[in-house]
């Protein structure tokens, strides 16, 4: 991309990128080194909100450790919740309520489309168009509301337990789930018309960053980023956990419709397509949410059996994998947190290479990171 | 590039824009669509179950420790000790809401239902020790003054019962003798827990 | 691939490498192998195309207390089957020679466990801390962590 | 300005003792205060209507808590900026940091000048006023790559540098697509641009009509001067998602806010431009304001011209709220593929159509058919 004339002796520079930069979605720290506006090398440095959640874990119980996973990827609490309790509910074999269930898949999948919408939207922002975040952060608001009533809470739900759910669904929230399916799905089209086909926009992510798809998997992406090279691969329907299989939806992949497979706009347009698939599958799961209790007996002084267990479930942002040791004690031995993000980041310094600055912010946005969950 | 694709381009531009300028054209020109909320003058309403500060209610709690026990953060304190009539009685109880993260499982498992999620959820202050919320405005030593004296009244109240019993006893009547055996019991266990209460409130009088 | 069949598969390309499996109450099961083998144990696993683990889905350090260990969660996309790899290590200087050229997607986890176990991965492309600060004292997951009080003069 | 001098002496016999140059000096710096004063208070108000705007499209409501609904929110802003403290870095080259806010001000403030606001009401009616318009803008890029110099930054470094290219490699398609205009009326002044654009034809004398090259050049036109005045999709200087804030990333307090001022002072200008050569200026629709009184004459044209500049500010500020930012290099590309050649065409083809056509626009021959 770039070229040199010794005649005119060019050096390379350091820039230091966040970790207080508005588009490194938090605290992440590239350390960039550039010609001109070409990046020749770009170095992640994470860890800057690292708070030890995996040794937190080693201190507390099982039920305990449940508002933990909230703090593990704030923008999907409910997906981490429900992975915590499903691991331990694994290790543990415990029969878990169908309507517990049900209620699991529903918040599971409304929490998707909420932080996809933050992914879109923090992504439109991160090109250049304020407008669309608005409106996701709008739209979001309305699933916030709805687990606001759930489950008392905006952002950090606790709302799995070992066992079930913390409460069943109180009256009206059905219904109230329903309007907002009703009322959220033209605005995918609303979306995609405003911003996803915009020209700018597309110029902006077709053919940056490609990932090929044995490249995706050799490095371990998972979720969005690896459906997004064109890899069908959805833990809800690969490894089916949970009542997943009782849904009907499909899994997206890239097309490369706009330029190469795998590039940024085909990752973008996953998520996109994504939301209307969940859309999909909550309205599934609220027609047909069976009555009966939502909580399984579980002992207070919850004891598992000695073993270990390695759960992954899939959320907004990739796989969830919890390895969990237990040695028949009250608290978990050793618990291991596999991360989207953070094996994600992993590809980070070798996509970067020779794109341009402004594609660097492209790429940590089409990789839809959230630093919470990188540094656990 | 062709011509065709050079033109393609400008026309792709010029659409998309016009596409999309129409969207928030829309949203501009109609005023039904905002959305925000004038805070402190309007409010959301709050749905039941929301979790906002901690309160307990002292009357009805028993200090059983379980909130102590299952916050993750550690944010609740208590201070008990146990009354002249067995019960525990709350010295102090103390939530750390700059510590708690609102997660509920406290509320979760108080058995008495005594601990509860209010709907607030506005506090600022300049100084981290207003966020701690004592709910017994009393001081902790004077309530463990007042039990110690209590369950030494009790005691003392109990010694004499056994002292007349003993003395009933020497009468022979046969029908309050196993009434007075208990309170001889608890006569002496009462005192057993006044002498372990007394030393430990004695110096924080002092204070 | 059943885990008892790919463990006498390995049992037989590499013998006395390959020390055990970890059945009952592990899920998945693991094939322990000595860590001098593990490298080519895992180029085997991934390249084999009867097996052809292709994704290192998580890699864990643990602490046994009495030992270390690394624990490798394998996934194959092509035959949709899944195993655990471990390998134990003494508590005196563990290392372990690394996966990160079998699997890029070890760089990262190697990283995070040689930060917050100590455990060196020998011949990795890039082994530095990767939550905590570089100059942090210590390995903050192992059971005998002692927590600082200080960091740089500020209270911990 | 030393005619209306004149006129002024004569008019008011105590001036006849004066020297003259000292009552031309008097007037310059009277006008200039006008003009700035009207400058000050577009940028404040423009400012505000900026973020109406941003809050009416973003589905929310927008400043609305100081004064009547808002409006005296700039005044806030601006005591805002005023009182904030002023950091010069530590290792900024002090005098070049100092100067550059200036350099960037007096460009877009300078433009002003020669803006024909009405009738009679223009500074200085320069009769290369175009030309002076787009040398005295250039001004900007020198402060602007100062800032991003002397800043000590490499992110200011780094929106300096784009933004000296955006500007110069958008200045071409600028003076390109304003140029039918001046063919059009054959001079290089504002005013005479306008009156060109008079007569009883209404608004289908507006140069935007005259024939489809110059239909095409008013977009052009909008496209290139945005890219020159920094505005959304054409950020890139300030790209406050890559560069945190471009060039301006170190200035506080006042120095900040004469780049704010001069962004919304470009603004303006480029909304002026755009009114005076292609959308007929003051000109009045089906009337001459010049018959009336000069006094309504001028309050009427000024009234008219700034309708229709407003109106450009307004789509200006809907573009900026809908579209995202372009690439730096897709920006180059932008320029010098798309609108260079296409402005070359275009002039061709108006000079082709003057031509042939003897200078009658469409509407003019449509006119003259029906006599």
């Amino acid at each position: 991309m770039t070229t040199r004339t010794d005649a005119l002796p060019t050096q390379e520079m350091t820039i230091n990128m966040g970790p207080q930069h508005p588009s490194t979605h938090g605290v992440l720290r590239v350390i960039l080194t550039t010609d001109g506006e070409v990046v020749t090398r770009a170095v992640p440095d994470v860890g800057y909100l690292h708070r030890a959640l995996e040794k937190i874990g080693e201190r507390v119980t099982y039920a305990q450790y449940m508002p933990f996973t909230d703090r593990l990827d704030y923008l999907a609490a409910m997906n981490c919740n429900c992975a915590w309790a499903w691991t331990v509910e694994k290790l543990a074999k415990i029969e878990v309520p169908e309507r517990a269930e049900y209620l699991r898949v529903i918040v599971c999948e409304l929490n998707r489309i909420s932080s996809h919408l933050i992914a879109f939207g923090s992504y439109t922002a991160d090109m250049g168009a304020f407008t669309p975040f608005l409106y996701a952060i709008r739209e979001r608001e309305q699933v916030n509301d709805l687990f606001e009533m759930l489950c008392g809470n905006r952002l950090t739900y606790n709302y799995a337990r070992v066992g079930g759910v913390s409460g069943d669904a109180p009256p009206g929230f059905l219904e109230k789930t329903r309007e907002f399916l009703d009322y959220f799905e033209p605005k995918l089209d609303e979306y995609n018309n405003l911003i996803s086909y915009n020209k700018i926009f597309v110029h902006r992510l077709a053919n940056v960053a490609v990932i090929p798809a044995e490249e995706a998997v050799a490095y371990g992406l998972t979720g969005p980023n690896l459906r997004g090279s064109g890899v069908p691969f959805d833990l809800r329907k690969d490894e089916p956990y949970s009542v997943y299989p009782k849904f009907d939806f499909k899994v997206c992949v890239g097309t490369g419709e706009r330029g190469t497979l795998g590039d940024c706009f085909d990752r973008y347009m996953v998520r996109i397509n994504e939301m209307r698939e969940s859309v999909k599958i909550v309205r599934q799961a609220v027609a047909r949410i069976p009555d009966g209790p939502v909580r399984a007996k579980v002992p207070r002084l919850f004891k598992p059996p000695v073993g270990e267990t390695y759960f992954r479930s899939e959320c907004p942002r990739g796989e969830t994998g919890i390895y969990l040791i237990s040695d028949g004690s009250v608290n978990p031995f050793r618990l291991k947190i596999r991360t989207g993000s953070f094996v994600t980041m992993n590809i980070f310094e070798k996509v970067t290479r020779g794109l341009m600055i402004a594609d660097v912010v492209a790429v940590i946005g089409s990789f839809d990171i959230i630093l919470p969950e990188i540094d656990r | 590039m062709g011509l065709k694709a050079y033109l393609n381009d400008i026309v792709e531009a010029v659409v998309t824009t016009a596409k999309g300028m129409r969207i928030t054209a829309r949203y501009g020109v109609n005023p039904k669509e905002e959305v925000t909320l004038q805070y402190p003058e309007e409010r959301w309403e709050i749905p039941q179950g929301y979790r906002g500060f901690l309160h307990n209610d002292i009357k009805t709690c028993t200090a059983c420790n379980m909130c102590v026990k299952v916050c993750p953060v550690d944010c609740i304190s208590l201070e008990s000790v146990r009354g002249a009539d067995k019960k525990m009685v709350l010295c102090s109880y103390d939530i750390n809401i700059g510590r708690c993260m609102y997660c509920g499982l406290c509320v979760e498992v108080c058995p008495v239902n005594s601990l509860k999620h209010t709907s607030g959820y506005e506090m600022a202050s300049a100084d981290r020790g207003e966020m701690i919320l004592h709910f017994i405005a009393e001081d902790a030593a004077e309530i463990k003054a007042r039990v110690a004296r209590q369950v030494a009244e009790a005691a003392a109240k109990a010694a004499e019962a056994a002292k007349a019993a003993e003395a009933s006893k020497a009468a022979e009547v046969p029908k309050p003798a196993d009434l007075s055996a208990e309170a001889a019991k608890a006569g002496g266990d009462d005192p057993k827990a006044a002498k372990a209460e007394a030393p430990k409130a004695a110096p924080e009088k002092k204070e | 691939m059943e885990t008892q069949a790919v463990f006498d598969m390995l049992k037989g390309k590499f013998g006395d490498a390959v020390v055990e499996l970890q059945g009952a109450g592990f899920s998945p099961a693991f094939v322990v192998v000595a860590p001098a083998a593990v490298k080519e144990v895992s180029r085997f696993l991934k390249e084999d195309p009867a097996l052809s683990f292709d994704s290192l889905m998580c890699l864990s350090g643990v602490d046994y207390k009495e030992k270390f260990a690394v624990a490798y969660h394998l996934h194959s996309l092509k035959h949709r089957h899944a195993i655990g790899l471990k390998v134990m290590l003494p508590r005196e200087n563990p290392s372990l020679p690394t996966v990160d050229d079998v699997w890029p997607a070890a760089n990262f986890q190697e990283r995070e466990a040689y930060d917050l176990f100590g455990i060196a991965f020998e011949g990795s492309k890039d082994l530095r801390r990767i939550l905590l600060p570089e100059d942090w004292e210590g390995h903050p997951l192992r059971k005998d962590y002692k927590y600082p009080d200080f960091y740089h003069g500020i209270k911990v | 300005m030393e005619a209306l001098a004149l006129s002024l002496v004569n008019a008011i016999p105590p001036l006849a003792g004066v020297p003259l140059w000292t009552v031309t000096l008097l007037l310059m710096v009277v006008v200039a205060a006008v003009i700035l004063v009207f400058a000050l208070t577009f940028e404040g108000v423009g400012s505000l209507v900026l973020r109406k705007v941003a809050g009416d499209i973003q589905a929310r409501i927008g400043p609305n808590r100081v004064g009547p609904n808002g409006m005296l929110q700039f005044l806030a802003d601006g005591v805002k900026l005023v009182l904030k403290e002023d950091i010069i870095p530590a290792n900024a080259d002090r005098l070049l940091f100092k100067l550059a806010p200036y350099f960037v001000f007096v460009g877009s403030f300078a433009a002003f000048v020669v803006v024909p606001f009405g009738v009679g009401l223009i500074a200085a009616d320069l009769n290369i006023g175009i030309y002076y318009v787009m040398a005295v803008t250039s001004l900007v890029v020198v402060g602007v790559l100062l800032a991003g110099w002397a800043s000590n930054n490499k992110w200011a470094l780094l929106g300096g540098m784009r933004a000296a290219s955006q500007i110069v490699s958008y200045e071409i398609p600028v003076g390109m697509a304003l140029i039918p205009a001046v063919l059009i009326a054959g001079s290089l002044s504002l005013q005479d641009i306008v009156r060109s654009q008079g007569g009883l034809l209404g608004i289908f004398g507006w140069n935007l009509f005259h024939n489809p090259f110059t239909f095409f050049s008013f977009f052009l036109y909008f496209t290139a001067a945005q890219a020159e005045t920094n505005q959304t999709p054409f950020d890139l200087p300030e790209a406050e998602s890559e560069l945190v804030s471009g060039y301006n990333v170190e200035y506080s307090g006042i120095r900040f806010g004469l780049f704010f001022l001069a962004e919304f002072g470009d603004m303006f200008i480029v909304a002026a431009l755009a009114t005076a050569c292609f959308l007929g200026g003051w000109n009045v629709p089906f009337f001459n304001a010049g018959t009336l009184p000069w006094i309504w004459g001028n309050l009427l044209s000024l009234g008219v011209f700034l309708a229709k500049a407003f109106a450009m500010v307004l789509i200006m500020m809907w573009v900026r709220w809908t579209l995202p930012r372009l690439r730096v290099d897709q920006l180059m590309r932008m320029a010098w593929k798309f609108l260079v050649p296409l402005t070359f065409v275009n002039l061709l083809g108006v000079s082709l159509w003057l031509l042939v056509f003897r200078g009658k626009g469409i509407p003019g021959m449509i006119a003259s058919l029906f006599g």
